[in-house]
């Protein structure tokens, strides 16, 4: 083997976009054996576990930073088109280079601790913010085996980890010494636990039907095409549907998003628990943030949206990996669509919203997937769970969140 | 000194990856030494949050997967949570004069510290002894296997040879969410 | 040898849970205290069960997971009633709840 | 079509509408009205002003309408405003300024200083790009840079200039008109006293006797 030969084998790589990460992290460790032929020795297989571990890690890593990066920018031009502004168009072509400003004011600015702060915990907060976020985007199948670790427990490990950030939230409040801080992290936690009943929930619906709780699993269990060209995704389904938007809304408030956004509502809580934090480790508390917000995206995409497989047969040149980015492209403009779109909860309102609606529901959408499976998967389970979601959405809608006006009811707090 | 070098180069390294567990043991122990000792209750609560991950991680590196993220997701996403927020619902008001039999002795307190001490250590060694002194200890303990627990295994047997367990788990569950909300419930003045 | 230094590394940590709630006399240190005893429960049914003759069988997989759905129903029924002690006495004391005292 | 959650698909739709409607809908300058500023510059309306300047008539040294009178500095609110009289060779003081500062730091843009001026010469203009990385000396406005010719006040403020020519024309005329009346009136006054002079004389020797 000469690097000649390593060489050539690029262009080869290039042809089938298809396979191109895999055959590009082999032409790595290939790499790797010939630099040890170079200096004469042969590389222990130990070395190249590390380095194909590694691979995999930076992979992932520099994939999701730069996504945070062009995130980033992407938001706010969105977020202005939507209130016919331009957004930022001066950094660089279009404003792309946005990040980088951001990225160089961060890092130059001051790192300013409050004296009453509990400094140790203060520090470790925005780490142990960082680590969970990191992690997690390592179980999500981005192609055709391409996924880092195929834990068979993934859906699992993923709210597991996942429980870490809120520690990191409360760790932030806490150690800021501010009332602001305090009840935004208190906010924060309380939306966050009561948020990840009606997301384990959904979740669980779909590990029940595709009867595994690993990614890959639940993937290929919607692989295949219903008549010949209907997607057999989950989100295809009656309370798949239900399960998907029930996912969503629950993904919003676990990224503390908007109109979730309650935790660090400026208007009443200055910055929540990012009140004391500046510099860089406010830049990594976003980070950490953003990278947490794809992560439970792209679980989104695996659990409802079929992953890596294509909508269509005829789509299915486009290799799967980019499949799974357009997905999650798309659901990250939704997201900027619905911070554009919708007003903050109260927070009374926030956690109506989660017990008496979001909940009941999830439990509606577990009886209506019995249900279709049951009922053979058909178009007839179809119509049953159809019908087993409605009734329910339908009920809560108008018994428990229609405003039924009448001059009656009014009570005056204040004003008698 | 080459006598110790040759020693240490003799032991079973192959072996050694097995013993990896020790490393989120030593953390898990730290976790907990830091816990019981400090003042800060937050601090406390912290240690143990983290007295708690490590024992996730270790029961992972012991085969049980599963056991590990469920000890992850309920231990560090609720109970540690639960604590915390008990810590901060609960703040030390002023101490005022107790009816504590004991606050008439002076050194109560560490009388009290120094007794608890005394009975846990006792335990300690009494358990240690247990473990490797008692005529049981020599047992033949079978190897380890390559323990493996499936997923879709523990679901079999949580459905089929643990229902009832499981039901009665679910009504406990329950009932203690009914009763925690209604214990902490603000009572209305009448 | 393995079994055994689970289980010290096991023991080691039920002490450390006893001496909190021993020696601690906040109410929610004794709760940590028996969180730590529960933990140190849970990890010999794993180590059992990493080393028993039919590990297909789960039964400490079984335990542990029991044990961890009951610990956390107990935490929540404990702290509700730390919170309920704190609103009626002012302190988590554990020595000042002697109302019940005979 | 009312349901539960509608409102939702609404607010949806109205912000998609904003959203891409900001990429084709700029012809109706409905949307995206924002000016890209050191690209485009606003046309800025008539009556917009900043800061106070003064106003020369063709030549900056002689033309200038400024006479030293110090009413501008005296009504100015905040006090921005410093004027120097000048003077001659002999001590003598002479009708136009030697300093005339004004703070731009300070001044309000209240106009007060354009309403009280006799004379015309203190008028607002409309520049808006004088910042600087000093504080004090820079934000200073010499009398050099104030003095701004009568075209450009045309140029700015077209109307209201066309206004204070007319007035200056008016005086003037006024005046020319007093001035020959007074000259008329001096005349007549002249050959009054004269014509009275003469009677006086002719009727003294009546009244003596």
């Amino acid at each position: 083997m000469n690097f000649i030969d390593l060489l050539k084998r690029i262009p080869e790589i290039c042809k089938t976009p298809e396979t191109l990460p895999l055959e590009g992290k082999k032409l790595i460790l290939d790499f790797v054996t010939w630099l040890g032929s170079l200096v004469g020795i042969a590389v222990p297989p130990w070395v190249l576990t590390l380095v194909n571990i590694l691979v995999v890690i930076v992979a992932i890593i520099a994939v999701f930073l730069i996504m945070f990066a062009l995130m980033s920018v992407w938001e706010r031009k969105i977020l202005a088109r939507a209130q016919n502004r331009y957004g930022p168009n001066r950094v660089g072509p279009w404003g792309l280079f946005q990040p980088v400003a951001d990225g160089i004011k961060m890092l130059t600015k001051e790192d300013i601790v409050p004296r009453n702060a509990d400094k140790v915990v203060h520090f470790i907060a925005p780490i142990v913010m960082l680590v969970p976020a990191l992690i997690l985007p390592v179980l999500l199948p981005y192609g055709r085996g391409m996924v880092a670790i195929d834990l068979s427990v993934g859906i699992l490990f993923f709210f597991a980890v996942g429980a870490g950030s809120e520690v990191a939230i409360f760790l932030a409040g806490w150690s800021s010494r501010n009332k602001y801080s305090i009840l935004g992290a208190m906010r924060a936690i309380a939306q966050m636990i009561s948020y990840e009943l009606p997301l384990v929930m959904s979740a669980v619906i779909v590990a029940l039907v595709a009867g595994t709780l690993s990614p890959t699993g639940i993937v290929e269990a919607q692989g295949g095409y219903q008549f010949g060209f209907f997607p057999n995704w989950f989100v295809f389904t009656p309370w798949g549907f239900v399960a998907c938007v029930l996912f969503y809304f629950s993904a919003l408030a676990e990224s503390n998003r908007s109109p979730f956004d309650l935790p660090e509502g400026e208007s009443e809580l200055v910055a929540g628990h990012l009140t004391e934090y500046s510099g860089f480790k406010y830049a990594l508390f976003f980070m950490a943030e953003y990278v947490g917000m794809f992560a439970i995206n792209g679980l989104l995409v695996t659990l409802f949206l079929g992953g890596y497989q294509a909508p269509l047969p005829f789509l299915t040149f486009i290799p799967s990996w980019c499949w799974f980015f357009i997905k999650l492209a798309f659901l990250a403009f939704s997201l900027v669509w619905v911070r554009a779109t919708m007003p903050r909860f109260r927070i009374d309102q926030m956690m109506q919203f989660a017990w008496k609606f979001m909940l009941p529901m999830s439990f509606a959408a577990l009886f209506s997937a019995a249900a279709w499976h049951y009922a053979g998967r058909g178009l007839l389970g179809w119509g049953i769970s159809a019908v087993l979601v409605a009734i329910p959405y339908f009920a809560l809608g108008y018994f428990c969140f229609t405003r039924h006006h009448s001059a009656d009811n009014r009570r005056y707090l204040f004003s008698e | 000194m080459h006598e110790l070098f040759q020693k240490i180069i003799a032991l079973p390294w192959d072996q050694a990856p097995q013993w990896l567990f020790l490393i989120p043991a030593f953390v898990m122990l730290m976790g907990a030494a830091a816990a019981v000792m400090l003042r800060n209750l937050i601090h406390c609560a912290l240690c143990l949050t983290l007295s708690f991950i490590a024992l996730g991680v270790l029961f992972m590196a012991l085969g049980a997967e599963f056991v590990g993220f469920v000890q992850l997701l309920v231990y560090v996403g609720a109970v540690a949570m639960l604590i915390l927020f008990a810590i901060l619902l609960t703040p030390a008001g002023e101490v005022a004069a107790s009816n504590n039999p004991l606050r008439n002795f002076k050194f109560s307190r560490a009388f009290a510290a120094a007794g608890g001490a005394t009975v846990a250590l006792l335990v300690l060694v009494s358990l240690l002894g247990a473990i490797f002194f008692s005529p049981h200890a020599r047992a033949v303990v079978p190897p380890a296997q390559a323990a493996i627990a499936p997923v879709k295994a523990i679901g079999e047997n949580l459905l089929n040879h643990t229902l009832l367990p499981l039901q009665a788990t679910a009504i406990l569950l329950t009932a203690a969410l009914i009763g925690a909300a209604l214990l902490a419930k603000e009572e209305k003045k009448s | 040898m393995m079994l055994q230094v689970i289980l010290a590394i096991s023991a080691v940590l039920f002490c450390f849970g006893l001496l909190a709630t021993l020696t601690r006399s906040n109410a929610i240190m004794v709760l940590i205290g028996i969180e730590l005893m529960l933990g140190a429960g849970n990890l010999n049914f794993i180590a059992f069960w990493k080393f028993s003759t039919h590990p297909e069988l789960l039964t400490g997989i079984m335990f542990a997971i029991f044990s961890i759905a009951l610990a956390a129903a107990e935490a929540a029924v404990g702290l509700a009633i730390v919170i309920q002690v704190h609103r009626r006495l002012r302190s988590v004391n554990v020595n000042r709840a002697t109302q019940l005292k005979g | 079509m009312n349901f539960p959650g509608s409102g939702i698909f609404k607010g949806m739709v109205v912000s998609a509408i904003n959203l891409f409607g900001s990429y084709f809908d700029r012809a109706h300058a409905k949307r995206l009205i924002t000016e890209q500023y050191p690209e485009e510059r606003p046309t800025l309306p008539e009556a917009s002003r900043s800061f106070p300047f003064l106003v020369f008539d063709g030549d900056p040294e002689k033309g200038i309408r400024c006479v030293a009178c110090k009413i501008c500095e005296k009504e100015c609110p905040p006090q921005c405003i410093l004027i120097e009289q000048d003077r001659d060779e002999n001590g003598k003081l002479l009708r136009r300024p030697k300093v005339f500062n004004i703070d731009i730091s300070v001044c309000m843009g209240c106009q007060i200083c354009v309403e009280s001026c006799p004379f015309e010469s203190i008028r607002m203009d409309n520049i808006y790009e004088v910042s600087s990385y000093d504080r004090f000396d820079s934000l200073v406005l010499p009398k050099e840079k104030l003095l701004k010719s009568n075209e450009y006040y045309h140029s700015i403020h077209p109307t209201e200039a066309a206004e204070t020519d007319a007035r200056i024309e008016a005086a003037r005329l006024k005046k020319e008109a007093a001035a020959k009346a007074a000259a008329q009136k001096m005349a007549a006054a002249k050959a009054a006293a004269e014509a009275k002079a003469a009677a006086e004389q002719s009727s003294q020797p009546e009244s003596q006797a």
